[in-house]
């Protein structure tokens, strides 16, 4: 009984996230697309949670449907007219394209299946921010430093190209 | 039946997959975006789920897939004021409009 | 005294026995008894919204000089539950232009999380729903998705109205999300615990015999704190002075312009019920939770808690009521310039106190 | 920015046929809670930013001066009641002195000074309105619901006690007033005159000097005097910019030349100074009213004028200085019982036309603010 409802969990999960996922690449809006991604990433997000990373899955929230999501929600509604739907969205290489990825994914699961087959564990999850804060400023304050460098360039560079053209010089 | 290491990493392929279909399909900048963002997000099921079923006692994994959510954030602000750019300068999100280079 | 957290938790455990005595396994008796919890919890938040809404009519109402509600009850108190009873038999219209889909979902992805984010709210001693690890985290996070549900109603609508009032909104909201989280660091870094119950507990006791140890009494540090939360609260639910998300004489009605009946009903069950977990945050936070500092055994922990609550409601009906709307670039500006500043400041003095307290 | 004084090249503007280029276009109104009416103002946008504006009206049009034609000169008073219908008194007054000046008969003097107390309670009643709506503009509910409610309320009262009507009086009329003052009226306006001083003093305390109130119409929709000037303003709109134009005191009618009142008057013209003359203006009306009272004595409130009678042929022209501007009537009259043709100057129709260029640059937020601050009456632009 304690085995299976993790299992449940996360068979719905699985099936919500493939179809989210399919709607992300495959819908003709691109509003309704990224519905659909805000969908996925909260359930992963969800999957977060199953493998014990509490902290890690509230900030999925935080970042990606918090801010990621809303703000690319925010250039769709600038950069798309309600009627562009009616165009096509795919490109002329969709055939080779659903070949190729078809082929990574096979490939991967194959490899998965014949390497990490049966892994089980018995631990039970606890609370892991404490842990995790000790781990950012600790062992790894160096790429810790190096992202909050990486997230200040890519601030300075959103608001250079956000810019008008008159209030660049 | 319980839950297992491949599991995961079989769901993570198959996100990976679409992610990868997507970004090589799709007409629309935004569209490539967030076929990107999925496979970001397959990679993180991955570190989270070898995290938590090869060393169930460090968080080592959870740590990175931070890191990679902040630099998709990152990627995100500055792919989006780029996609806001171009439609500012040629008024279209689609990837065949974007032939300045083509002479 | 009436303290009902003891007694809830043995009914529950008395619950639990009982069922499992009938032959259920203890974890469907746990997943039972976790089930009736949240009905408590969905029943309270469904609930304190009618009330608030009686509330700031009154409230208002004294505020303007007249009466307000009077026909519907004694005071008219019913008059809510009358005006919800209307919604609930209003046509449902979706206009033609509209995208079906987000149009019917985006009321429900606005109120969904709501509930959700009551879940490690400590009512008063020992009720506490889940008592979760990262508690102020997690409400941060599931709250950030309502505004997913205001984006899709201002596209959905097919209406450049509730288009300005979604993009506006976004960037309203996101901004505002920013000092809302710096604001509460100062206190996870003194209390180190995420836990709303551990921060309450943390806040228990008096200084020098009178003062309560509150985090809003620390110096400097806790005002400053309580200050930009509250601001930022006001921001993200949406409310005056920071409404131009439907700023009622520039975009008609914002983002739910086109929505009618019972969908409307749920985004303004969404924005009182926010009101109110604001509220219950910020006692949990600033103002001890349950705590009753000299007066601590004349009421039981939940009518403290409660009490706090309403009064800091009352501050956002007070501040609807009294201020003019503010601008959006200047919106912008306030966010950025003024509450992101102070905030990370806040931090750096709220660390600073804590190295010369060790 | 705004200080172009010509008007847009083409009908282009006005009704754009597609989308324009960059961003959009949005059809403010005819059905919009701030245009105070069925005002439609076709607005085209980048982003936030108005690149064009053009007011388009007309929806409310009741053909009000060709109905005049047929309607006989006391008839007509009734019309004028519908045209600014916030401001009816002085709707009545201003046609009433057009006519007199035709007939040319002599006003007892109890009935000019009543003209002067209801005029000024009306110009108090009024703006009282304008400071309600451009609240809610603003988006502060309370101070509509004061000014507007508790305030205006009571004036409204006392015009019932002495016409029977709240909205639309036909008090004024052809030679005198409807009727004399009922008994105790005066006192009740000498209370009401009393309490409003400190009314005032609490809207300032509420709107006037609130911080977010101010940054959101200090510098907005500022309007040069030259501009104002070309353009025909007139009333509280024009004195913000700093023009002394008030037609009680350049052109006095009735006894304001005995009243001893000052004219507020703005520096730079923008939303906020707009709106501070017409606060100043009701403390001014505070002060013509009570020595309006203190010298009002019993007498006549009717000068001598027959049921029915003809107007001599010619033309005459009254205008006096309405809570709005200058509202001016220009009847021509053929000797038969009604006018040959009447035109009226309504000051909200010439208000409403420096929009187009007064809104161009500035952000959505401001429009509304602009708009409202220019105080237009819908009954009195369409007509």
């Amino acid at each position: 009984m304690e085995r299976t409802i993790p299992t449940l969990i996360f068979g719905l999960l699985a099936m919500l996230l493939i179809g989210l996922s399919l709607v992300v690449v495959t819908s003709r809006s691109v509003f309704r697309g990224a519905v659909a991604l805000t969908g996925a990433l909260g359930v992963v997000a969800g999957l977060f949670a199953l493998l014990g990373a509490d902290f890690v899955a509230a900030g999925q929230l935080l970042i990606y449907v918090g801010g990621i999501m809303i703000i690319m929600l925010f250039v769709i509604m600038l950069s798309q007219r309600p009627q562009d739907h009616l165009d096509r969205q795919t490109n002329d290489q969709w055939v080779w394209g659903a070949f190729f990825s078809l082929a990574i994914a096979c490939a991967l699961i194959m490899q998965f299946r014949a390497v990490y087959r049966g892994i089980f564990v018995t631990t039970v999850a606890t609370p892991t921010s404490a842990s995790i804060g000790r781990l950012l400023l600790g062992d790894m304050v160096v790429p810790f430093e190096a992202v909050s460098l990486v997230l200040l360039a890519s601030l300075v560079g959103a608001v250079y190209f956000g810019l008008d053209k008159e209030d660049r010089s | 039946m319980t839950l297992s290491l491949h599991h995961f990493l079989m769901l993570s392929a198959i996100i990976f997959g679409i992610g990868i279909y997507g970004a090589l399909t799709r007409r629309n900048i935004l569209g490539i975006l967030m076929s990107i963002e999925l496979m970001f997000n397959a990679a993180n099921i991955n570190l989270a789920a070898f995290n938590h079923f090869l060393y169930p006692d460090r968080v080592w994994g959870q740590g990175v897939v931070i890191f990679v959510m902040t630099l998709a954030a990152a990627e995100a602000v500055v792919g989006l004021s780029l996609v806001l750019a171009i439609y500012r300068n040629i008024k279209s999100v689609y990837t065949e409009k974007l032939n300045l280079l083509h002479g | 005294m009436l303290e009902i957290g003891p007694f809830l938790s043995k009914a529950f455990q008395a619950l639990q026995a009982l069922v499992v005595g009938y032959g259920m396994p203890p974890l469907g008796a746990w997943i039972l008894a976790k089930a009736i919890q949240a009905g408590i919890i969905v029943l309270l938040v469904s609930l304190v919204p009618m009330v608030l809404v009686y509330a700031e009519r009154k409230v208002s109402a004294f505020m303007q000089a007249r009466l307000g509600p009077m026909n519907v009850g004694p005071y008219g108190i019913f008059q809510t539950l009358a005006d919800g009873i209307k919604l609930m038999f209003k046509e449902d219209i979706i206009p033609i232009g509209a995208d079906r889909l987000a149009h019917t979902l985006a009321p429900m992805v606005a109120v969904a999380p709501v509930f959700v984010c009551f879940a490690p709210v400590p009512f008063g001693k020992g009720l506490v729903p889940i008592d979760l690890d990262i508690g102020v985290l997690f409400i941060f996070a599931i709250s950030g998705i309502s505004t997913i549900g205001i984006l899709m109603a201002g596209w959905g609508s097919g209406n450049k109205f509730s288009m300005l009032g979604g993009l506006r909104g976004a960037a309203q909201l996101v901004s505002y999300e920013i000092p809302r989280v710096l604001s509460v660091v100062p206190v996870l870094m003194l209390y180190g615990t995420q836990s709303l119950r551990g921060i309450a507990a943390g806040q228990q006791g008096l200084w020098h015999g009178f003062l309560p140890r509150w985090f809003i009494f620390y110096p400097f540090v806790g005002q400053l704190a309580f200050l930009i939360f509250l601001i930022a609260s006001v921001a993200e639910t949406n409310r005056t002075p920071f409404d131009i998300p439907e700023a009622e004489s520039e975009l008609v009605a914002g983002f739910h312009t086109e929505f009618s009946g019972l969908k409307f009903a749920l985004f303004f069950l969404a924005e009182y019920a926010y009101v109110f977990l604001s509220s219950a945050m910020a006692v949990a936070l600033f103002f001890g939770g349950g705590d009753g500092f000299t007066a601590q055994g004349w009421f039981p922990s939940w009518i403290w808690f409660m009490g706090k609550t309403f009064a800091i409601v009352f501050l956002f009906l007070w501040f609807r009521w009294t201020f003019p709307r503010l601008r959006v670039d200047r919106l912008m500006q306030f966010c950025w310039k003024f509450l992101l500043p102070w905030a990370i400041v806040n931090i750096g003095v709220a660390g600073l106190m804590i190295l010369l307290r060790k | 920015m705004a200080n172009e004084t010509s008007l847009p090249t083409s009908t282009q503007e006005v009704f754009p046929t597609q989308v324009p280029e960059t961003g959009m276009f949005i059809s403010l109104g005819p059905q919009h809670p701030s245009t105070h009416g069925v005002l439609r103002v076709a607005i085209t946008t980048d982003g936030e930013l108005v690149t064009s504006a053009q007011p388009d009206l007309g929806y409310l049009h009741r053909a009000t001066e060709k109905l005049a034609e047929k309607r006989t000169y006391p008839q007509i008073i009734v019309l004028t009641d519908r045209l600014d219908y916030l401001a009816a008194m002085t709707n009545n007054w201003s046609y009433c002195l057009a006519v007199e000046k035709l007939l040319g008969v002599a006003i007892p003097e109890r009935a000019d000074y009543l003209r002067i107390i209801v005029g000024e309670l009306q110009r108090i009643a009024s703006h009282c309105v304008f400071l309600g709506t451009y609240g809610i503009d603003i988006g502060a509910f309370t101070p509509f619901l004061v000014a507007f409610g508790r305030e205006r309320e009571r004036i409204l009262d006392l015009f019932e006690e002495i016409c029977g009507a709240r909205l639309t009086y036909n008090y004024i009329r052809i030679g005198g007033v409807m009727a004399d003052s009922p008994e105790g009226w005066e006192a009740k306006v000498r209370q009401f005159v009393k309490e409003m001083y400190g009314r005032i003093d609490e809207y300032d305390t509420l709107l006037t000097y609130n911080p977010i109130f101010m940054d959101r119409t200090k510098d907005i929709g500022k309007m040069s005097q030259e501009m104002a000037v070309a353009w025909g303003i007139t009333g509280p709109n024009l004195r913000a910019t700093g023009f002394k134009a008030d037609v009680r005191k350049d052109d006095p009618y009735g006894l304001y030349a005995k009243m001893n009142f000052d004219i507020p008057v703005g520096k730079q013209g923008d939303c906020w100074e707009r709106y501070c003359v017409r606060v100043q203006e009701m403390r001014e009306s505070l002060k013509i009213i009570e020595q309006a009272l203190n010298a009002l004595q019993p007498g006549e409130t009717m000068g001598k004028i027959p049921k029915t009678f003809r107007v001599p042929a010619g033309e005459g022209y009254g205008h006096l200085e309405a809570p709005r501007g200058d509202l001016g009537f220009y009847i021509v009259s053929d000797g038969s019982p009604s006018p040959y043709r009447m035109h009226i100057r309504p000051p909200s129709f010439v208000n409403l036309q420096v929009l187009q260029v007064l809104l161009k640059g500035w952000k959505i937020s401001d429009v509304i603010a602009i708009l409202g601050s220019i105080d237009i009456v819908l009954g009195e632009v369409d007509r």
